[in-house]
């Protein structure tokens, strides 16, 4: 990848930098550190900010956040609700950019289901990951925004991921299930059809993952965090406009992620879910040629985010938005040249 | 304090062939020690002896010649590299029911009380407890320790866990009774006490005995007949009939007659060079 | 030179009762543990109170022991704790029953039968080297998203812990025992009670003693994959709300319920394997 | 009616030979377990293979053994994999070192001295009762995320049977024995050396089996914390996949490796602890 | 086959104090066994008894006496209730390096051959091995062990084992030896020819011996001192000086002077009742 070609790339005076990128999973698969770690590895973009990046896995979003305050990492995207938590408990953490921004949680059903939205749950099975995940506030909540209550109308069984809530949902075990956008696709790869329901509207604006930093240190590296977004956000335009190619350097980077398996045999389907994963971090509408503003946080987007994290038991009370929310990097953090990374994912081959 | 013999004797069923006089037959018995980690040792060689029912026999031989191993070949516990062994007209390839031993190490389980060590072979052929309970006691407090029914084993002295040993071995009043040494740990008194004891509850019961002593004395005492091993490999150097009339008692071992058995069979171990 | 004393003391002196008393009150010397465990316990606690700090550890990370008591005073109020506490004592008490049973059971039959043992052994030893989480899903598909399949975890987890000690414990048996059991007409089963069963105990309770912590943490992992109560659901949940303190109470109450199952075990084993302490050796 | 045999009999008869020769050859017929345990394999594995469409479950819970083997041979084509492999083995045994080491250092100190071990063993007890899974951040503060986690991890889950397993066996020496020691005048570490330890080689090993297999476990568990490669971590991400043949190809393995650390074990064993094996009783 | 004296005895320093006619001094001894789990025994009460440098003691008395306990303590394996036991001046507390034992049962160590059964003692007092090991060889040479070094104990009969166990204390010379009835388990003539070899290599080595043993004429034949213990719990019945001249060999055994000690001494028992 070329330098100055693409946009305001670090400073002359900034100083090379090591920076570590705790993955909030125990896994890597086609999610973030492929849209934005490994395509800004391999395309330079970490390179060109005088950046050498590296990864931990840490298992799950509460690891993370542990990882970037205690200083085992700098930085992670972290699930907002659990970065408001770590804030309610006094964990110095920041949150510095948004990245995914359209709700990923979904209900399906098996396609033959006479279920079709919220007003049929009465008395049906839920599956959720697992109670205490993501999933059951998000089942909880869709059932309250039906008029039910989700206490007494509807059960929720943890059901896991993947096979295991595949096969609760094959065999009946449960009515439908209540996971992210990305984990039907994995679903649906092995061959399993699903029908989804449409959220309701008061879902619209709760964030998800979010890039989180330890807060002690944060001034410090203010510029060092800067640099790190924006090979960030311009890998995620490269990959939201080639996600094969995306996932072509996911695999390059990650061969882990094939695990055992041919890049053919696997392409089609790893790009499907990637796409999925992609689609809840982008504009849920227009082309990646408008898509603009990357990492932005409407104040609204902290309210309703901050409330239904109450809602869901996370947090007890109001969290100071001012301490923990900061903004300041996003505009260098989109500094850079778009045509330039469009140009480039649309002609992308493999090397 | 008299044990009554019970009268289990008459139920030991033996096949019509089988006469009196052959109760036990061992018949060109080898017994080879095939060690793993060592080279191997010829314990016994050649054995042959027939024992008539009722009779006491005594095997006498210097220490390592194979006594032990005899005993344990009878009682079906160590498998013999050739010849016959048959009691009461059957095969010996496994422990028989009807046969008792005493143990050269008094071997009692150390998480029962001595009582319930005595009670061993009772409990396993499913006795009548209640009778066997009072002859347990009754054999117990003949050997001297009654009093010690609730003490465990390492609570005993090693005298007093061979008797123990003893009352065991005769619990259940086998028909054929096999005793290796069980008055080595014995003061003088108290073994001819024992012996005394010995000879009553044999001539009630009838029992068939093979003992194996280290004291010539005892065996002239005691036995219709003694068997004399040679040093290994154990051969049968004499088999002697001890021509004492029954009913006998200690005085018996003052006679001449006696002192003359004893001298012979002393004359054996002097022959053989014993040690070195 | 002779030397006699006629005069027979009693079998049961006086000094004998005595001796007994003073026992008693000497609790403390002769078990120091008595208060030496506490006061291990104070000087960790304080450590961990006040030297956290020092070390450089985060709250967030590992929280002061004050935190934890707080937290857990807190849980300890609340009736849905209880509830947690006994689902999961509940799942682990009945997988090491059935863990230690099976393993029992098995291990009789295996050591009983050499070729069994020498055909089947390869197999459990593969299956135990399987990691069970990895098996979760299966199990939850296999045992429902009830408490079976967490007990089910536990029972996998402390049957192979107390299955290679029976084993290993049946085969201690003294041969001399054994021989002398045999001529007296036992049969197997009569061996393994009077003899082989016995000798085996201080195996079989290390057994017990390894069974039940796993059988815990078998519990706990279960819960982990799909619970809706329990100990480890809570652990999940504490940790979900990124509520340490209350997460290190947890794990408190876990280990106090260890404790509580190795001291009743320990007791146990005195009582049924009595033997083995009296013989001990003074001094030695 | 006097016997006597006076041709000695050579204490080598030429039959010895020829029965170690006949032995040789009748190895199957000694050692059926040399067929056994693979007939029980081929039977398992064609059940497995035919049995699971009549029963219904779905390839993606339980896959058949030829999509295993077929995922399998395409995973060991893989140098990916053989690197995996390698770090797990490499966690594993050294955490099972460590683990297995520290137990039977801190067990000899502990059981050789009575108020220590009344005094740790509860502490001991009552950490291993934490679920090590839940201590993940900890973990990874304390010892990062790279091999030293897992290798702590392998060694902590290790370490507790073993050395519930050595206090055992160290308690277990025969009374007698250790009072022949002392008369002639042995240090404590004589009698642990020349008593203890030997008599305690039984529950060692014991403790090593399981020990060894938990020690995979730990590594694998360790790897489902945080880890970038190992087997631990192959079996999450074809589950992630949902590559469950993959997945069971990897199980597959971690067995292999248990079975063969397992065999490993016995065999030093059997070459270690010879006397137990001489003075077996024929037939009882 | 003669075993050499080493010349250790010289170095077993003592205070200047200790006169060497009270060796062993055991003065109002008491001993009474308390089990946990049932009632309590008096084992030895009031034993009195001064043993000089370099005697022989036998000690006689029926079986559960407390002869073995009386060995125990002085060996510092068994606490006392009551009383002293100085052996060389030194309270007796714990086992003193110059007390060597032979036990009633053999112990040996499972996993070790013979002859590094025997070696135990150099080995544990770090002795110069090479030379012990050529003690060690002579002695089992000597009690016909010779070709068995090699072997482990199961291989061992029960003789053999004793024999192997008397060995070990005496490869490492010991200046005081405790014997607990260490030729029980072997017949007559080994029995007679070990007690010669024993005195021999006393004569040589001038170690003080405390015999326990069964037999009263092997009592009178070995001791310059026969103590005659009373059955349970053990009193000091009689001491009795043995004027037989020294050295003595078997033919002493049929003296009339040597057989009035054994008659009298018998006499305790048989007052005494021994068994019930
Ligand atoms: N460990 C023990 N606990 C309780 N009582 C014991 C213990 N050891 C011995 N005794 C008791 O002490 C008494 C003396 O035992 P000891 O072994 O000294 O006898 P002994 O004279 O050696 O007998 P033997 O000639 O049979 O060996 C016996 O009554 C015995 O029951
Ligand atoms: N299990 C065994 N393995 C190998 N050799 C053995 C075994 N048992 C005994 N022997 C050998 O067999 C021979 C005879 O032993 P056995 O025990 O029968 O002698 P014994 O006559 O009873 O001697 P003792 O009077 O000393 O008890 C001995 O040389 C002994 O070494
Ligand atoms: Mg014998
Ligand atoms: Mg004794």
């Amino acid at each position: 990848g070329g330098g100055a070609d693409e946009g305001a790339a670090a400073g002359d005076g900034a100083k090379e930098a090591k920076v570590t990128f705790a993955i909030a999973s125990a896994v890597i698969g086609p999610k973030e550190e492929v849209a934005v770690y490994a395509v800004a590895k391999e395309l330079g973009y970490f390179a060109e900010e005088k950046l050498t990046v590296d990864t931990i896995n840490a298992d799950g979003s509460v690891a993370a956040l542990q990882a970037v305050a205690s200083g085992s990492g700098d930085i992670t995207a972290a699930d907002s609700g659990s970065v408001l938590g770590a804030a309610e408990k006094n964990v110095p953490v920041k949150a510095i950019g948004g990245l995914v921004q359209n709700w990923p949680w979904v209900m399906a059903v098996k396609p033959d289901s006479t279920i079709t939205g919220g007003a049929d749950l009465r008395g049906k099975k839920i599956g959720v990951i697992s109670l205490a995940s993501g999933s059951a506030p998000y089942a909880r909540a869709y059932v309250k925004a039906a008029g039910l209550d989700p206490a007494k109308d509807v059960e929720l069984l943890p059901v896991g991921v993947g096979a295991q809530a595949a096969a609760a949902l094959k065999d009946g075990k449960v009515d439908m299930l209540a996971l992210y956008t990305q984990a039907y696709a994995v679903i649906e790869n092995s061959g399993i059809a699903l029908k989804y329901l449409a959220n309701p509207d008061i879902f619209t604006g709760i964030r998800s993952l979010s890039f989180s930093v330890g807060a002690r240190d944060f001034e410090a590296k203010r510029d060092v965090y800067e640099r790190f977004l924006r090979a960030a956000y311009k890998a995620m335009l490269f990959s939201a406009k080639n996600p094969e190619a995306a996932m072509r350097i996911g695999y390059k980077v990650f061969p882990q992620i094939l695990a055992g398996k041919a890049v053919d045999e696997r392409l089609a389907a790893d790009t499907k879910s990637l796409t999925a994963w992609l689609k809840t971090a982008t504009p849920a509408s227009g082309t990646p040629e408008q898509f603009g503003d990357w990492g932005a946080i409407s104040d609204q987007e902290w309210a309703k985010t901050q409330a239904y994290t109450k809602e869901a038991g996370q947090i007890t009370g109001d969290v100071d938005l001012k301490k923990l929310w900061d903004p300041s990097l996003l505009s260098g953090a989109n500094n850079f040249d778009k045509a330039a990374v469009l140009g480039k994912a649309a002609t992308y081959t493999a090397g | 304090m008299a044990i009554k013999a019970t009268a289990r004797r008459a139920q030991t069923s033996a096949p019509a062939s089988v006469s009196e006089s052959s109760w036990i037959e061992i018949g060109g018995l080898d017994k080879e020690y095939r060690p793993r980690k060592s080279a191997p040792t010829l314990a016994l060689s050649d054995i042959n002896l027939t024992v008539r029912r009722g009779e006491f026999i005594s095997v006498v031989g210097p220490s390592g010649c194979g006594k032990t191993t005899l005993l344990k070949i009878l009682a079906g516990l160590s498998p013999k590299t050739g010849g016959t062994v048959r009691i009461a007209g059957r095969d010996v390839t496994k422990p028989l029911p009807e046969v008792g031993m005493v143990f050269q190490a008094p071997t009692l389980l150390p998480w029962r009380t001595i009582f319930d060590n005595v009670m061993v072979p009772a409990q396993i052929q499913k006795l009548d407890l209640r009778r066997h309970r009072e002859r347990a006691q009754q054999l117990l407090d003949m050997v001297g320790l009654g009093g010690f029914e609730q003490k465990y084993p390492h609570e005993l002295s090693g005298g007093m866990q061979q008797r123990a040993g003893i009352c065991r071995a005769l619990v259940h009043d086998p028909a054929v009774l096999l005793m290796d040494e069980p008055f080595g740990a014995l003061d003088a008194m108290t073994r001819e006490y024992m012996n005394v004891e010995l000879l009553r509850i044999w001539q009630a019961s009838g029992q068939t005995i093979v003992l194996v002593t280290h004291s010539i004395p005892e065996a002239v005492f005691l036995s219709d007949r003694v068997v004399v091993l040679s040093p290994r490999p154990g051969r049968i150097a004499e088999i002697m009939p001890i021509e004492l009339e029954r009913p006998r008692d200690l005085s018996v071992m003052s006679s001449d007659r006696a002192g003359v058995y004893v001298d012979r069979i002393r004359r054996h171990f002097n022959a053989a060079g014993v040690i070195d | 030179m002779a030397t006699t004393n006629l005069v027979r003391k009693p079998s049961q002196p006086p000094a004998s009762s005595a001796v007994g008393s003073v026992r008693r009150r000497l609790d403390l010397r002769e078990k120091p543990q008595l208060w030496l465990v506490p006061a291990v316990f104070v000087v960790v606690v304080l450590g961990w109170e006040y030297g956290i700090a020092l070390i450089g550890v985060d709250e967030y990370v590992l929280p002061r022991p004050s935190q934890v008591v707080d937290s857990l005073w807190r849980q300890l109020g609340d009736d849905q704790f209880w509830g947690h506490l006994w689902v999961t004592s509940q799942e682990a008490l009945v997988g090491f029953v059935i863990g230690v049973g099976a393993a029992l059971l098995l291990g009789t039959f295996i050591s009983q039968i050499r070729i069994v043992e020498a055909t089947l052994m390869p197999y459990i030893v593969a299956f135990q080297t399987v990691p069970k989480v990895a098996l979760a899903p299966l199990f939850v598909v296999w045992f429902g998203f009830g408490l079976t399949s967490k007990v089910v975890m536990a029972a996998v987890i402390s049957f192979f812990p107390m299955l290679v000690n029976v084993i290993e414990g049946l085969r201690a048996a003294d041969a001399d025992r054994i021989q002398m059991l045999t001529v007296f007409g036992a049969s197997r089963s009569q061996i393994f009670r009077m003899v082989r069963l016995p000798s085996a105990l201080p195996f079989i309770f290390a057994g017990l003693d390894i069974g039940i912590v796993f059988a815990i943490l078998g519990a706990v992992v279960g819960e982990f994959i799909g619970a809706k109560e329990g100990l480890g659901y809570l652990l999940l949940q504490t940790n979900y709300n990124f509520d340490i303190a209350g997460m290190f109470a947890v794990l408190v109450v876990l280990s106090v319920m260890g404790l509580a199952a190795h001291f009743v075990i320990r007791l146990v084993q005195k009582r049924v394997a009595f033997w083995a302490e009296d013989t001990k050796v003074i001094g030695a």
